[in-house]
């Protein structure tokens, strides 16, 4: 009988779940929202229902995130840092060093054979995270996913002198207003964020290679910039916004194989497919 | 007969005040968005056809405001900070504290019985606790920002934020609503925080039983009410505190 | 208030860290004179022999800076603006006067502030010497000499050299069994947790001397009898850092997942570590323990040999701890604009992991606005080190 | 201090002969080892220049090379390697700039930095650290630096002094930090010479100590000429200008830096030629230390008609015969004499007006003595020694004297990364404001 494992990443911005077998059965990205940070069982039941198996076919749950609490019916919780690592090796197993570039948290991760050896986060300030683009994108009128294609028509980044999102938002409509081309403006956006996460991620001793995950990485434009800033260049997985979903789900199945053969059974949540009550 | 006109041109909004012998004939606010030029030009514009004149009529033009270079066609610019403590003079000659409540900024000013600066304070480098706040709380809470005040003078219990960023609070916000926060509480919770960053910069600045509120800020009654809490004492408020720095412009127009 | 002199132990540990401060408001309504002291360089035997009840202060990491913000400037460590912002606010209404070391520029550039504006009837700033050669030791004495004088006057006790070395040899006492009560820590799992340690530290912290010598036997009675509570799988940490003071640090490392087996914090081992020579002089034992056997970042240590010899001298003590309580991984917890601490992270980091021991280095505020992010980064190192 | 990027136009000819003092002083570090001579981190104001002038030990100060780092607006790679090594971002950016530096070249193994702002500085055969009542970087500076340089050997010393409160009488305590001063000084002289090889010649020690007094004199009547109307000098220029004070103490060419200088400002109110014409409002720089890579913002108060008669920052002497120093044939203990009572002699004054502090009355007497109308004051993140205590001056200056117009700058000594011209000018804009209010309130 095939077993089937979940895992669940509630991000600030994004709610994402795979299932897993010995495979990738099923990926879902939905929007973590305000409703929605407490129905992570929606989300679930999507997933269940893409990959055609029941609730009760899934041997390990685990959950990830900055919401992980917020999974009543997960069986344990692991932060994204250690799920991030694990999931992109699973994928690419010579990368080294990540960058994960999500909508509150940026971070820096070096990996060894697929654990984590050092890491480093972003303090509580919106510059030099995914949100500090989604911002801007809004300010000056173009979709997202379209900020990384347009970047790279620039012909020179325009300097964004302010770091505090506020501020910036309003020195980008000034400067749009001035005459400032959409694509150099978004290329100093990109600059801006590369910078700061650049100067972080520098804590740790690059090695190569280094691989972008979280939604930052789906930004094309974010990419090319912090290979200028690292001086090197940089993988982008296939759904960079899965990672940390992806290796949770291969941590719920070594976990729970790692029980099998202590012959031990795991302790399992106790919650059905239900709503959060508590939050964090 | 001479007029005078006094444009603001504000981070968030453009204000436009036409004066007649150092008083207030007509005004208009409108949003800066990304073109200054133009946000001067149509706050000007509609300020003037309330009062059925035309650019001739105007004698002498002040700007002020963190776009001030940009309305070309005034004959001089003020700094706001002069123009708030001038306006508020005419207003209330006793007020000797000004805070002035913008989109980015947020300051104090002590003035004194001429309507000029003695000192001033304002925040630096991070948009925690200005009146971005007040902004980014209304649109989560589906409220239109004039009915904040309202709302949080219902708080019983008013939420306390941990998040000092202009940004995450939104996210810290949302959270609590999902939690169960009534709405009420969020936005007192909000007000309250933004008041005692204030406090802070009233007391460097110097306190004065006579303090007013101005800047978009000051017409949020609930926020005001933190203030006064905080400095136990009450404030003046202008009939439309948006537009001091406008008016005092004006004024200063008018003595050119 | 009747309630807690029924407490005992561990149960009146967590009343007083609780109500941090109740004995020392009781014990003023009684007519003593409370004097307030902040970092563990302040001498607080000669407080003792004064007669006066020591107490020293701390900020609340629950509580939002809202007014010391007007006095003091924002790049001053979060720590001191925190325990500055209590004080404005008269938190510390009880203290009779409070004595400042000059333990860094954080609190040396803001004595002038709490002097000025807190108007207590006595205030000292102690001008501790950075520098450990002969001379400051000469230096030391006289600057112990001065802070007795003006206690002194304060207090119209005299301070003889029978009542210092009483003074000394209670607090050597405390010491000790402070120590003993730390080694309950060290076996698998520890009989007494982070969490409840830390809320003996605060207590102790609050109290006389005697008090706190009877409150430490207390809870070493109640401890050492304990059975172990888990199965002693999780990973042993310790913090290191300057003022922590809370549990919800300790908390949240713990529930994490770890036992917290040991630190080299201010208000912890740093305080317990190194006793007073009872048999010196006085004034000299005095000056030799806070100068020269005190392990803080803000006495400059060189031993004129190598930079190996330079580092034992300075972090060794750190490496006994990790050998001695079987440490696994270290928390180094430093706060923003510390200068002291900050320019010695990538020694310190860099010394205990070449013992192969994982180091988490925060750096923050003092204060849980950032909490979910701290957790997170605990929890990820706990992993890290699985 | 030194030139940037945007070329800052100076009043003062002698000013604009600096950059060649600090090229030179720079220069001098990496010649060193040619020269068979030994070369010393040193950081300003701790007592041993004279010291290491005696034994011809060179100094590479840190803190100018800093400077120039970011006058010239090259500061950041090494602000970023030290940041990568964990050091915090709210350090003393002295500090981590020239600790990025370091690492740099033991990371390449080489003794001369390639791509260096001027050359660089050359590597130190020992560290003079200084622990003081100054500021912790100077004692944990070297501490970390030898991280790097892990063979460089460091000497540490006190220079303390007694810190004013307005119940002691200080004049009690300045004996034993005179004496400890001076016992630490024996300590530095002791270190050079187990590490130079060389015996102290404590004659040339006398002899330049008396010319550091000549020096001290000297800079005070030159500047002086300032209180002038209109002022010849700003603190632009000063800014500048107090480089042979504060890096070349105790040379010849110091001396005749400000021979030069005095000579040129005479001449200039002689003919009543100011920094502005015409000169409408006078400030004083009454702390903090300067962003090296915005001291054009000087020149934008000019552009308002505004000049800085006087300053604080890096006034760092005093008329010799004010300080009323007992007489001792021993040159270190001279040393430490001066040192105490730099600060000291404000003492006094201060407790004769309650509420006070030296600080403060060191201001008044310049608002008075140099006519000023404005204070301004500029506080750094990442130095707390100087820029810490700020608003409480600011508060006593008004408490205790008036109401006079203070406009509190915020910035960095050498990180950019948190300026913002427009948002500084807007500020400047508002405070002249204010000035000009205060001066008509005035009358
Ligand atoms: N298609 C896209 N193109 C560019 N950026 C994207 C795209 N989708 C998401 N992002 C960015 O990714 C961020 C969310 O990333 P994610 O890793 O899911 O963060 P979190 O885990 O915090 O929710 C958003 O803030 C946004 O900036
Ligand atoms: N009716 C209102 N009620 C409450 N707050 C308001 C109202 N209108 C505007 N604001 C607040 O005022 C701010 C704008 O104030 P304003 O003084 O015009 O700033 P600026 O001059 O920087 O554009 C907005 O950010 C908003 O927070
Ligand atoms: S600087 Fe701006 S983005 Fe950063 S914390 Fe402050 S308000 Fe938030
Ligand atoms: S944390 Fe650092 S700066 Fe703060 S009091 Fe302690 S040593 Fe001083
Ligand atoms: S005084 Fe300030 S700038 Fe100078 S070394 Fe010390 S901390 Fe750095």
């Amino acid at each position: 009988m095939k077993r089937y494992f979940a895992g669940v990443d509630i991000g600030s911005t994004m709610t994402k779940v795979v299932i897993f077998s010995d495979r990738i059965e099923a990926t879902i990205i939905g929007p973590t929202g305000p409703e929605h940070r407490k129905l992570a069982n929606k989300v679930m039941e999507e997933a269940l229902n893409l990959a055609q198996i029941r609730f009760e076919n899934l041997s390990y749950i685990i959950a990830t995130g900055y919401g992980r609490i917020n999974v009543p019916f997960a069986d344990r919780q692991i932060t994204e840092i250690t799920c991030h690592a694990k999931g992109l090796h699973s994928l690419l197993p010579t990368v080294k060093t990540i960058v994960d570039i999500g909508g509150q948290d940026s971070k820096g991760i070096k990996i060894k054979d697929g654990k984590v050896v050092s890491f480093v986060m972003n303090d509580k300030c919106a510059a030099g995270t995914g949100r500090f683009i989604e911002i801007m994108a809004d300010s000056i009128g173009v979709p997202l996913e379209d900020m990384g294609i347009i970047s790279l028509t620039a012909e020179k980044a325009a300097p964004i002198s302010s770091t505090c999102t506020v501020f910036a938002e309003h020195e980008i409509i000034n400067k749009l207003a001035s005459g400032e081309t959409i694509p150099n403006l978004i290329a100093g956006i990109h600059e801006s964020v590369a910078t700061r996460v650049s100067a972080m991620v520098k804590k740790l001793t690059i090695e190569q290679d280094v691989a972008v995950t979280g939604g930052g990485a789906k930004n094309i434009g974010l990419v090319k910039a912090l290979e200028k800033k690292l001086g090197c260049s940089i993988i982008v997985p296939p759904e960079p916004l899965i990672t940390g979903a992806l290796g949770a789900s291969v941590l719920a199945k070594e976990i729970f194989e790692k029980y099998e053969r202590e012959g031990q059974m795991p302790v399992r949540s106790s919650c059905g497919l239900q709503e959060a009550k508590i939050f964090s | 007969m001479a007029f005078f006109l006094g444009i603001d041109v504000g981070s968030g909004w453009t204000k436009a005040a036409i004066c007649e012998d150092n008083e207030l004939k007509s005004y208009a606010i409108v949003p800066s968005g990304g073109d200054y030029k133009k946000a001067a030009k149509e706050a000007t514009n509609l300020a003037l056809k309330k009062l059925n004149l035309s650019v001739k009529d105007i004698k002498c033009t002040v700007a002020t405001g963190y776009g001030a270079t940009m309305a070309d066609f005034a004959n001089d610019v003020i700094s706001d900070i002069s123009c708030h403590a001038k306006g508020i003079s005419v207003l209330f000659s006793n007020v000797r504290t000004v805070i002035d409540i913008g989109a980015q900024f947020t300051r104090a000013i002590t003035i004194d019985n001429d309507g000029r600066i003695i000192n001033f304070i304002m925040n630096e480098k991070c948009a925690g606790g200005s009146g971005k706040f007040l902004q980014v709380t209304a649109r989560i809470l589906h409220v239109n920002i004039e009915e904040l005040g309202r709302l949080s003078l219902e708080s019983k219990k008013p939420v306390e934020f941990t998040t000092a960023c202009a940004v995450f609070a939104e996210s810290e916000a949302i959270s609590r609503i999902s939690e169960g926060a009534r709405p009420e509480d969020i936005v007192a919770g909000i007000h309250k925080a933004m008041a005692s960053k204030i406090m802070t910069l009233v007391t460097r600045v110097g306190m004065n039983p006579d303090y007013a509120v101005t800047g978009g800020g000051g017409k949020d009654i609930g926020l005001v009410k933190a203030i006064d809490n905080e400095l136990r004492s009450k404030a003046y408020i202008p009939y439309e505190p948006q537009i001091t720095a406008a008016l005092g412009a004006a004024i200063f127009a008018s003595s050119k | 208030m009747a309630g807690i002199q029924n407490l005992k132990g561990l149960a009146k540990a967590e009343k007083y860290y609780t109500d941090y401060g109740t004995r020392a408001k009781e014990l003023r309504a009684q007519g003593n004179r409370v004097i307030g002291y902040i970092s563990a360089l302040s001498p607080v035997e000669i407080l003792t022999a004064s007669g006066v009840v020591p107490f020293r202060l701390k900020g609340n990491v629950e509580e939002a800076i809202t007014k010391g913000d007007a006095y003091m400037e924002t790049i001053v460590c979060p720590f001191v603006r925190n325990v500055f912002d209590s004080a404005i606010k008269g938190k510390f209404h009880f203290i009779d006067g409070m004595v400042l070391p000059h333990q860094c520029d954080s609190l040396d550039r803001t004595s002038d502030i709490w002097r000025d504006y807190l108007n207590l009837s006595y205030f000292h700033f102690l001008n501790v010497p950075h520098v450990t050669d002969e001379p400051s030791i000469e230096f030391m004495k006289e600057i112990l000499r001065l802070f007795i004088s003006t206690i002194e006057d304060f207090t119209g006790n005299k301070i003889t050299v029978d009542s210092l070395k009483k003074a000394i040899s209670l607090h050597n006492e405390n010491r000790r069994l402070m120590r003993s009560l730390y080694d309950l820590r060290k076996s698998n799992p520890p009989l007494i947790t982070g969490s409840e340690m830390m809320k003996v530290l605060v207590a102790a912290m609050g109290l006389p001397v005697y008090e706190s010598i009877e409150l430490i036997k207390e809870i070493i009675e109640d401890v050492k009898g304990r059975k172990p509570l888990t199965d002693g799988q999780r990973k042993r940490i310790m913090l290191i850092g300057d003022q922590i003071d809370s549990v919800i640090i300790t908390d949240t490392i713990e529930k994490a997942g770890a036992y917290l087996v040991m630190d080299d914090i201010s208000i912890g081992s740093k305080m317990y570590w190194q006793d007073v020579d009872e048999d010196k002089e006085p004034i000299l034992a005095l000056a030799e323990r806070y100068l020269r056997k005190l392990k803080i970042p803000t006495t400059f240590v060189d031993t004129g040999g190598t930079y190996e010899e330079n580092l034992n001298a300075r972090f060794g003590h750190m490496r006994k701890y990790i050998e001695e309580f079987n440490v696994e991984g270290a928390i180094l917890f430093i706060y923003k604009y510390c200068d002291p601490y900050g320019f010695e992270v990538p020694a310190i980091k860099s010394y205990i992991e070449a013992v192969a021991v994982d180091v988490l280095y925060l750096e923050d505020e003092y204060s849980i606005s950032s909490l979910a992010r701290m957790k997170t980064r605990i929890e990820a190192f706990l992993e890290m080190i699985a | 201090m030194a030139e940037e990027k945007k070329g800052r136009a100076l009043a003062t000819k002698a000013a604009a002969s600096i950059p060649k003092f600090v090229r030179g002083n720079l220069a001098a570090t990496i010649k060193a080892k040619e020269e068979g001579k030994k070369v010393a981190y040193a950081y300003i104001a701790d007592g041993q220049d004279e010291i290491m002038r005696a034994m011809d030990i060179v100094p590479a100060w840190g803190e100018s090379f800093a400077g120039v780092c970011a006058a010239k607006r090259d500061a950041e790679k090494y602000l970023q390697k030290a940041e990568s090594d964990n050091f915090s971002r709210s350090l003393c950016t002295y500090a981590t700039c020239t600790i990025g530096f370091d690492m740099i070249r033991s990371e390449l193994g080489v003794d001369i930095v390639p791509d260096a702002p001027w050359g660089g500085m050359g590597r130190p055969d020992m560290i003079l650290g200084s622990a003081q009542l100054l500021c912790d970087p100077r004692f944990k500076w070297p501490q970390a630096t030898q991280h790097y340089l892990r063979d460089v050997p460091i000497f540490v010393g006190a220079m303390y002094y007694p810190p004013f409160d307005p119940k002691l009488n200080h004049h009690e305590q300045e004996k034993f930090y005179v004496k400890y001063c001076t016992e630490e000084l024996r300590e530095c002289v002791k270190f050079c010479e187990k590490h130079t090889g060389k015996k102290m010649d404590w004659d040339r020690l006398a002899e330049i100590v008396e010319l550091s007094d000549k020096t001290w004199d000297l800079f005070i009547d030159t500047y002086e000429l300032r209180k002038a109307i209109p002022t010849p000098m700003d603190t632009g220029d000063a800014m500048n200008t107090m480089v042979p004070l504060t890096f070349n103490l105790g040379t010849q060419e110091a001396y005749d830096f400000y021979k030069q200088l005095y000579d040129e400002l005479q001449e200039k109110v002689k003919n009543k030629e100011g920094v502005v014409e015409p000169e409408k409002y006078r400030l004083i720089w009454a702390a903090g230390l300067p962003s090296w890579f915005a001291l054009g913002d000087f020149q934008y108060f000019n552009s308002k008609g505004a000049t800085f008669p006087v300053e604080v920052t890096y006034r760092g002497c005093e008329k010799i015969e004010r300080l009323e120093l007992p007489k001792t044939s021993d040159p270190l203990e001279h040393i430490a004499w001066r040192w105490v009572r730099y600060w000291t002699h404000w003492y006094d004054k201060a407790r004769k007006r309650p509420g006070s502090l030296p600080k403060v009355e060191r201001i008044i007497e310049y608002i008075e003595e140099y006519k000023c109308d404005g204070v301004v004051f500029h506080s750094a993140f990442s130095c707390r020694s100087w820029h810490a205590g700020i608003i409480h001056q600011a508060e006593t200056l008004k408490k205790v004297y008036k109401e006079i117009p203070i406009l509190i700058l915020e910035g960095d000594i050498v990180d950019i990364s948190s300026y913002n011209e427009a948002d500084t000018h807007n500020r400047i804009d508002a405070f002249i404001e204010a000035v000009d209010a205060y001066k008509s309130r005035m009358g």
